[in-house]
C-alpha cells in the first residue's frame, strides 16, 4: 500500500503527484523528463518535498503537514539508480554487501548466493565497478539494492541496458519477490511488456502530474493513454487458471471464463492461477468459425464496445462470457465484416503470440483487486 | 638534556665560541650546559613568557635591558661580558680600498651596487652600523642604498656572492669567512659600544648558574672568546 | 657525511618525531574543519577559513609569538591545559609538534578540502539508501574517496614541518635535543662562520627524509588513485 | 564501408572481432558484457587495439601492422556513449555545439534547430547537464555527437532510456543520416525492433567474438542466432514498393513479388521503395482462404522449408512467389494442419501487426545487397 | 590605526604587487608541473616531485641562499638571465615576487595536482571524439574543470606570498619601497623592543589583504562549485 500526495517545486517542474496504490508493484510510466526519478528520490527520502505526504504500508515516511520525515538510512528501501552509482572504491562484492551491513540479521531475505546466479555476476565478484560493462554495472546495482533485503524497492529503468535474455531471467526474482516477500515495488520503465507482466498498479505521469493511476488491468485497457507508438502493446489483461498441460506438444491449456486458451508450456502446477496479456493487435476477428487455419485459440465472443483510435483502426471490446478482450483491426476489415455493437464474433489468437513476457504466475493484479473492494478482475 | 643543566639562551652568533667555552666548563668539572640559539629579540620574549632558560646573553644591551626593566633578569648578576668590531667588507675579489674617516667616499666606492648590512633598526650589526655612518656624515649620501638583511650573517652572504660590492658587518664574521675580505674598520668611537651583556635570569632556580657566568669571564673562556674574534669586556675573575 | 654530533642526531630524531607527531595530531582537526568548510552552511564560515589560513598569512615569527602568548605557560590557554590537563606544550618537544601542526594546518585543510568537493554526493545519498547513517556514510564512503586529498595533507603537513622554523624556534626556542629540531639546527649552522658545511650536511639529510616520505605518499597515492580510477 | 579485424586483451576478455561491412548502418548486438562498447570504442581510436585493421570506407582508422593510427580527434567521429558523458562545465547549448568548433565549415551538414526540435530539448538549452533527467542526457548526448557532423556515428545503446514516443521521433532522422547523408553509423542496441528497422548490417557478438554476420535481411531470417526471448521478433525483412495509398481507410498498398500487401498509411510517394519486416509469429499458416476474417494480408504461397525450434514449435519459410516469408506455428497446429515442404497454403497476416517500427523508407538493405554483389534482396 | 608611514604604505603596495606576481607568473608553471605530476610518466618524476617540494621542506633561509647562489647577480641562472634577457632579481621586487612564488609553488602545485586526478578522464576522451585536439582538451574541458584546484592554489600562493619572509629577505634583502614586503617590515618591527605595537599593526593590515583574497577566492569557487555540480 503506497500513499503517495506530493508538491514540490524543481526548477521549471512543478512535481505534483497523488496517488494511491494499493498493489505490489506500482509501474511509473511516463515520458523523459515527466518527473518519475525525481519522485522516487522523493519515496527514498533523498528529496524532503515542498509539501505534501508519503505513506508506505501504513508507515509514514515524510509528512510536511506534522514535520515528520524519515531519513533516507532509515526508510530501508533499495533504490536502484538509473545511472548505476556503484561504489568505486570497493569490489563488486564489497559494493553488493555494503547494504547488508546495516539489516538486522532476521530481516535478511535475500541470499547472497541466489541474487548473483539470477543477475549473472559471479565472475565479476572480484573486480572494481569502473571496468564493468554498462549491463554489467546495471546488475551489480540491481543486486546491491536487493541484497539490503528493502523494505521497499524502488527500481529506476533497472532494465533498460540489459538484453532480453537477461531481462527474463530477473524479471521471475522481481515477480517472486512482489508476490511471495510482499515487499513494495515501485518501478519505471519505459517497456509496456515489462510493466504489463510485472505491475499490479500503474501510474502515468505527464509533465510532473500524475494523468492516471489504477491496476494495470484498467490502464493497459486504456489504449488512449498509451503513446502511439506503444499502443499496438496494449490489450487485456486476463487471469486464468491452469487446467491441464499438453505435454506431447508442449502445451498449457489455460481455463478462461471465455473458453480455454493455449498457451506455450508454462512452468506451473495445475490450478495455479496465471496472468496473461493479450496485445490488441495479437487479436483477430473472424465472423465464421475460421477452418484450417494455424491459430489455436479461437473464442466465441459479442462486441461490447466500438471505439474509433483514429481513421484507420477501430479497437473492439469483446465480452467472452464475461472476460474482456481488446483487438485491433484496421477500419478496412471493420467496414468489410459489417461489425456493430452486440455482434456475435470469433476471437483468433495465435498461440505463439503469447511470449515468456505476456505469460506471468500468480494472479497479483486479482489480489489487489479484492484489496482495493473492485471486484473486475474476472468481469 | 639532563635536568641539572644550565640552560643558556644565547644570541646565534655565539654558537661557534660559546659552544667551545661549555666543552671547557665541563671538562674542568663544571656542570654540563644546553645552549638554546636564536635572534636575542626571540629569546628575550621566550624568557619573558616563562621559558626554562637560566643564563641569557644577548647580542645587544637593549634586549637585556627590556628583560632587566621587567624585572626578569637577576639583579645585579649582568654583566657586559663581550665586544666586538664593525668592519666593511667587500668580495675577497673586489678592488675597492677605503679609508675609513670622516666623510670618507663611500658612495663613490659603491657605485651602482648596494651596502649589505643587518637591518638597521633591528639588527644589532645593522644600529651599530648605522650609527656610524652617521658619525662619519656619510649617511646621507648612501641612505638610498642599503640592503638590509636579516641578520648580519645574512648581509655577509651578500657581499660574499657578490650580490653587494660593500658590506658592513662584524669583524668575527668577517675574519672567519673566505668569501670576502675587510676593506677598513669602523673606529670604536664612531658608534656605541658594541656589547654583548649576560645575565641570570630571575627566573632560573639552578645553582650552576651564576657558576657558570663566572666561568663565562674566566681566563680560559676569554682564550676562547678571543680566538673567534671577540674582545672581552669583562674583566678576568 | 653522516658522522653527526649526538645533538645532530637528536635533532634528525626529533623533526622526525615532531613532522609525525603534527602530521597525526592534526590529521582529525584537519578532516573536520575541511569537511564543515566544504559542506557546512553556517555564520562565521569566512571567519573560520580566514583563521584556517592565518598562519600561512602571518610571518611565522608572529605565529610563534601569538603561540608563546596563548599557549606559553603564562599564556591564557597554555596555562589552561596545564591545569586541567597536565598538557605543557612551551620548550617541550610538543610545543614544537603543535607549531608545525599549525604551520602545516591550512595546506592540509586545503588538500583534504578539495578531495572533498570533489567527491560525487550521488554515491553519498546512494550509501545512505542502502541504510547507511551519515557517520557510516562518511567512515564508509567519504573518508575512502577523499583518501588521495588527505594522502596529499598529510605529505604537505609532513614536509612544511621539516621546514617549519620560524614559529618553532620563537616559540619553543631552540634547545638541543627538546625542541631543536633539523631547521633550527640548520638556521644556528647559518648564523656562525664556518657554519656552511654542517647546514648544507644537516639540509641534505632533511631533504632525504622528506624524500622517502614523498614517495611513500606517492605509491600510497597511486594505489589509491587505480583503485579509483582505471577507467 | 567498414572494416575490422582486430584482437585486444581486456582483463579476462578477449575481442577478437573480424569483419566487414557494406552497409551504412551496423548494428552490434549482444548480450551484456559482449565486448560491444570495447569494441566501439576501438573504433573512435579511444582504445589502441593491440593488433588488427579498422578502415572506414577506404580509409584506415588504425593498422598495427603498418604502425598506423589516427588519433581520435581526427577520425572525425561521433561517438554516443552508453553514459551520456556531458561536459558539466558548459550548458546544455554549448554541450551541443561543442563538435561545430572543430568541423570545417563545409562539412557541417548537421542542423541546429532541426536537430534540437527532433530531439525536444529547446527548453533544455540554457540548463546545465547535471540537473536533466537520464533521458534528457541521452538526447543531449544524442544531439551533440550529431552536430558534430561526423563522418562516422559511432551510437551505444543511445535509445535505451528513452519512451517509445520519443523513439520513434529520432529514428527517422537516423534513417534519413544513413540512406542520404551516407554516413556510416555502428549502432550498439538489445532492441531486435530497432536493429531490424535501421540496421543494413547486423554483427552478433557474443563472449567477445563475432557469432555472425552479415545483412539484415539474412540474420534476420536466422532465428537461431536471436536469443530465445528475441526469437518472436525474429522474421523476414522484404523490400517492397509503393502501389498506391488508400486513402479512405488510411492505407498504403505495398507490391511484393508475393503479391499486394495493405498497411497503415506511410508517407512515401507512389513507387517508393519500402522495407518492412514481418515477425514470424505475426504470419499465420491457413490451408484454405479465410473468409470472414478481420486479417487483410493473405498472401498464397509454397512451404519451401521447415525446421523445428524445439519439441513445441515449428517455423516455416514460405516461397511466395519469390518472396521469402517466416512464419513460427504451433507443432500442433502443425500437425493438425498436416503442412509439408511443397504444399501450397494462405500467409495471414493482420495489418494492424505492421506498426511504424516495422516500416522504414528507403532500400537500404537492397542498395547495399546490390554493393556487395549479392542478390538476394528481392528473393 | 591607519596612519601608517609612507614606507609602511609602500611595504603595504609592494606587498600585494609582489604576491599577485607571485601568484600568476608561478601560476602557468604551476599547471605545467602539475599536469606532469599527475598524468605524466617519465624517468625522474620522483625528482621533480621532490624538487618541487624543496622549497617546503627547506628552511626559508636555506632556500633564500640557494636563491642568492642561482638567481644572484653572480649566480648562474641569475647572470644568465640578465645577460640575455635583461631580467634582474638582486635587491628588485621582481626577486621578492620570485622567493614568493618559489615558496608558494608546491602549494599551488599540488592544489591543482589534485584536482587534475580528480577529472574524469573520460570526458576528455569524449571531448576527443568531438575533434577537439589535445591541447583543446585541455583548453575547453580540463581547465575548466580544475578550476576549483587552481583558484585554491592561486589562493594558497597568494597568501603564502602575503606571509613569506625568510627566503624574501635573504634573496633581495630588506629595502624599503623595493624589496620591503609586509612580513619583513612586521619582522623589523619584532626585533626592536617595544615594536610589538606596530607589528600589530601591519600583521592585522596583511590579515585583512588576505581576508579578502580569500573572501573574493571563496566566491569564485562557489561559483565554480555551483556549476560543476548542483546535482
Ligand atoms: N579495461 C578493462 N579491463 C578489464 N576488463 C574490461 C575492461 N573493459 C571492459 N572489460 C570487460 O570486458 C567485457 C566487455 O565489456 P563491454 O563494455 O565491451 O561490454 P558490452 O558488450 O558493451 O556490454 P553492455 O551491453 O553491458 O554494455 C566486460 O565483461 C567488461 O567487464
Ligand atoms: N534539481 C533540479 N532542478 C531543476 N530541474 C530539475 C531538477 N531535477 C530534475 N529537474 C528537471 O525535472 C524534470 C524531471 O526530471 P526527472 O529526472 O524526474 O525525469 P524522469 O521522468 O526521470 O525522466 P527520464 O525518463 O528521462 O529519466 C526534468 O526536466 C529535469 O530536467
Ligand atoms: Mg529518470
Ligand atoms: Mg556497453
Amino acid at each position: 500500500m503506497l500513499l503517495v500526495d506530493i508538491h514540490h517545486r524543481l526548477g521549471a517542474l512543478n512535481l505534483e503527484a497523488s496517488f494511491e496504490s494499493a498493489g505490489r508493484l506500482t509501474a511509473l510510466f511516463g515520458p523523459s523528463g515527466s518527473g518519475k526519478t525525481s519522485l522516487i528520490n522523493i519515496i527514498a527520502g533523498l528529496i524532503r518535498p515542498d509539501n505534501g505526504r508519503i505513506a508506505v504500508d501504513g508507515r509514514t515516511l515524510v509528512d510536511t503537514a506534522s514535520r515528520s520525515f524519515v531519513p533516507a538510512h532509515k526508510r530501508r528501501v533499495g533504490f536502484v539508480f538509473q545511472d548505476a552509482r556503484l561504489f568505486p572504491h570497493l569490489s563488486v562484492r564489497s559494493n553488493l554487501l555494503y547494504g547488508r551491513w546495516f539489516t538486522p540479521q532476521a530481516e535478511r531475505y535475500a541470499e547472497f548466493e541466489r541474487v548473483v546466479e539470477m543477475l549473472g555476476i559471479g565472475h565479476l565478484l572480484a573486480r572494481r565497478p569502473n571496468l564493468l560493462s554498462g549491463g554489467e554495472k546495471q546488475r551489480v546495482a540491481i543486486g546491491r539494492a536487493l541484497l539490503a533485503s528493502p523494505r521497499l524497492l524502488l527500481m529506476d529503468e533497472p532494465l533498460a541496458s540489459l538484453d532480453d535474455a537477461r531481462k527474463s531471467e530477473i524479471m521471475p526474482y522481481l515477480e517472486r519477490l512482489r508476490d511471495e516477500t510482499k515487499i513494495p515495488i515501485v518501478y519505471v520503465s519505459h517497456s509496456i511488456a515489462e510493466v504489463a507482466r510485472l505491475a499490479t498498479d500503474i501510474v502515468v505521469m505527464a509533465e510532473g502530474k500524475v494523468a492516471a493511476s489504477g491496476p494495470t488491468i484498467e490502464i493497459m485497457q486504456r489504449l488512449d493513454l498509451l503513446p502511439p507508438e506503444e499502443v499496438g502493446e496494449g490489450g487485456a489483461v486476463l487471469d486464468m487458471t491452469v487446467l491441464h498441460h499438453d505435454e506431447n506438444f508442449g502445451m498449457t491449456v489455460l481455463g478462461t471464463a471465455a473458453g480455454e486458451m493455449r498457451v506455450p508450456r508454462i512452468a506451473r502446477p495445475e490450478g495455479a492461477a496465471v496472468r496473461v496479456r493479450i496485445r490488441a493487435r495479437d487479436v483477430m476477428i473472424a465472423t465464421e468459425r475460421p477452418k484450417g487455419l494455424s491459430a489455436l485459440n479461437i473464442l466465441p465472443g459479442r462486441i461490447a464496445e466500438i471505439s474509433q483510435v483514429d481513421g484507420t483502426q477501430v479497437d473492439l471490446k469483446l465480452d467472452c462470457h464475461g472476460d474482456l478482450l481488446v483487438s485491433r483491426i484496421t477500419r478496412q476489415s471493420f467496414e468489410t465484416l459489417h461489425l456493430a455493437v452486440g455482434r456475435e464474433v470469433f476471437a483468433v489468437i495465435k498461440t505463439v503470440a503469447f511470449d515468456r513476457a505476456n505469460l506471468s504466475p500468480g494472479g497479483a493484479a486479482c489480489a489487489n483487486q479484492r484489496l482495493t473492494g473492485a471486484s473486475r478482475c474476472h468481469l | 638534556r639532563a635536568d641539572g643543566d644550565v640552560v643558556v639562551f644565547a644570541a646565534a652568533s655565539l654558537k661557534n665560541a660559546l659552544d667551545a667555552v661549555d666543552t671547557a666548563w665541563k671538562a674542568e668539572g663544571g656542570k654540563s650546559a644546553t645552549a638554546s640559539y636564536a635572534a636575542s629579540s626571540a629569546l628575550a620574549k621566550q624568557i619573558e613568557g616563562g621559558a626554562p632558560a637560566d643564563v641569557f646573553i644577548s647580542a645587544d644591551l637593549d634586549w637585556m635591558k627590556y628583560l632587566a626593566d621587567k624585572k626578569l633578569i637577576k639583579d645585579g648578576s649582568e654583566v657586559k661580558l663581550l665586544g666586538n668590531r664593525i668592519v666593511l667588507v667587500a668580495p675577497k675579489d673586489s678592488a675597492a680600498k677605503a679609508d675609513i674617516a670622516a666623510n670618507f667616499d663611500l658612495a663613490g666606492l659603491l657605485g651602482e651596487g648596494r651596502l649589505a648590512m643587518g637591518d638597521v633598526k633591528a639588527v644589532p650589526a645593522g644600529k651599530y652600523g648605522k650609527a656610524a655612518l652617521e658619525k662619519l656624515g656619510v649617511w646621507g649620501s648612501v641612505e638610498g642604498k642599503i640592503a638590509q638583511a636579516e641578520n648580519v650573517r645574512a648581509a655577509l652572504k651578500l657581499v660574499s656572492t657578490g650580490e653587494a660590492p660593500l658590506g658592513i658587518v662584524y669583524q668575527t664574521d668577517a675574519t672567519a669567512e673566505p668569501g670576502v675580505k675587510i676593506v677598513g674598520l669602523f673606529p670604536e668611537d664612531s658608534h656605541p659600544p658594541i656589547v654583548y651583556p649576560v645575565g641570570v635570569t630571575a627566573g632560573s632556580k639552578n645553582a650552576d648558574a651564576e657558576a657558570y657566568v663566572k666561568y663565562l669571564q674566566s681566563a680560559k673562556a676569554k682564550e676562547l672568546f678571543e680566538a673567534q674574534g671577540f674582545t672581552v669586556l669583562a674583566p678576568v675573575q | 657525511m653522516l658522522d653527526l654530533t649526538p645533538d645532530e642526531w637528536n635533532a634528525v630524531r626529533l623533526s622526525i618525531k615532531v613532522g609525525l607527531w603534527a602530521m597525526a595530531a592534526s590529521l582529525p582537526f584537519g578532516i573536520a574543519i575541511a569537511l564543515l568548510l566544504a559542506r557546512g552552511k553556517f555564520w562565521g564560515k569566512s571567519l573560520l577559513n580566514g583563521v584556517v589560513h592565518l598562519p600561512l598569512v602571518l610571518p611565522p615569527v608572529v605565529t610563534g609569538y601569538l603561540l608563546l602568548l596563548s599557549f606559553g605557560r603564562r599564556g591564557p590557554i597554555g596555562s589552561f591545559l596545564d591545569e586541567y590537563f597536565g598538557i605543557v606544550f612551551s620548550f617541550r618537544w610538543t610545543g614544537a609538534a603543535l607549531a608545525c601542526a599549525i604551520m602545516g594546518f591550512p595546506l592540509m585543510v586545503r588538500a583534504i578540502r578539495l578531495s572533498i568537493e570533489a567527491v560525487d554526493r550521488r554515491l553519498e545519498s546512494a550509501a545512505g539508501t542502502l541504510g547507511a547513517s551519515p557517520l557510516w556514510v562518511f567512515l564508509t564512503v567519504t573518508l575512502p574517496l577523499i583518501l588521495p586529498g588527505v594522502v596529499a595533507g598529510m605529505i604537505l603537513s609532513f614536509a612544511k614541518a621539516m621546514g617549519e622554523f620560524g614559529a618553532t624556534i620563537t616559540f619553543v626556542s631552540n634547545i638541543p635535543g627538546e625542541t631543536q629540531t633539523l631547521p633550527s639546527a640548520i638556521y644556528t649552522f647559518t648564523q656562525v662562520p664556518g657554519g656552511d658545511a654542517g647546514a648544507m650536511r644537516l639540509t641534505l639529510i632533511s631533504i632525504a627524509i622528506s624524500m622517502i616520505a614523498l614517495v611513500v605518499s606517492e605509491i600510497f597515492a597511486r594505489r589509491i588513485g587505480q583503485r579509483l580510477d582505471a577507467g
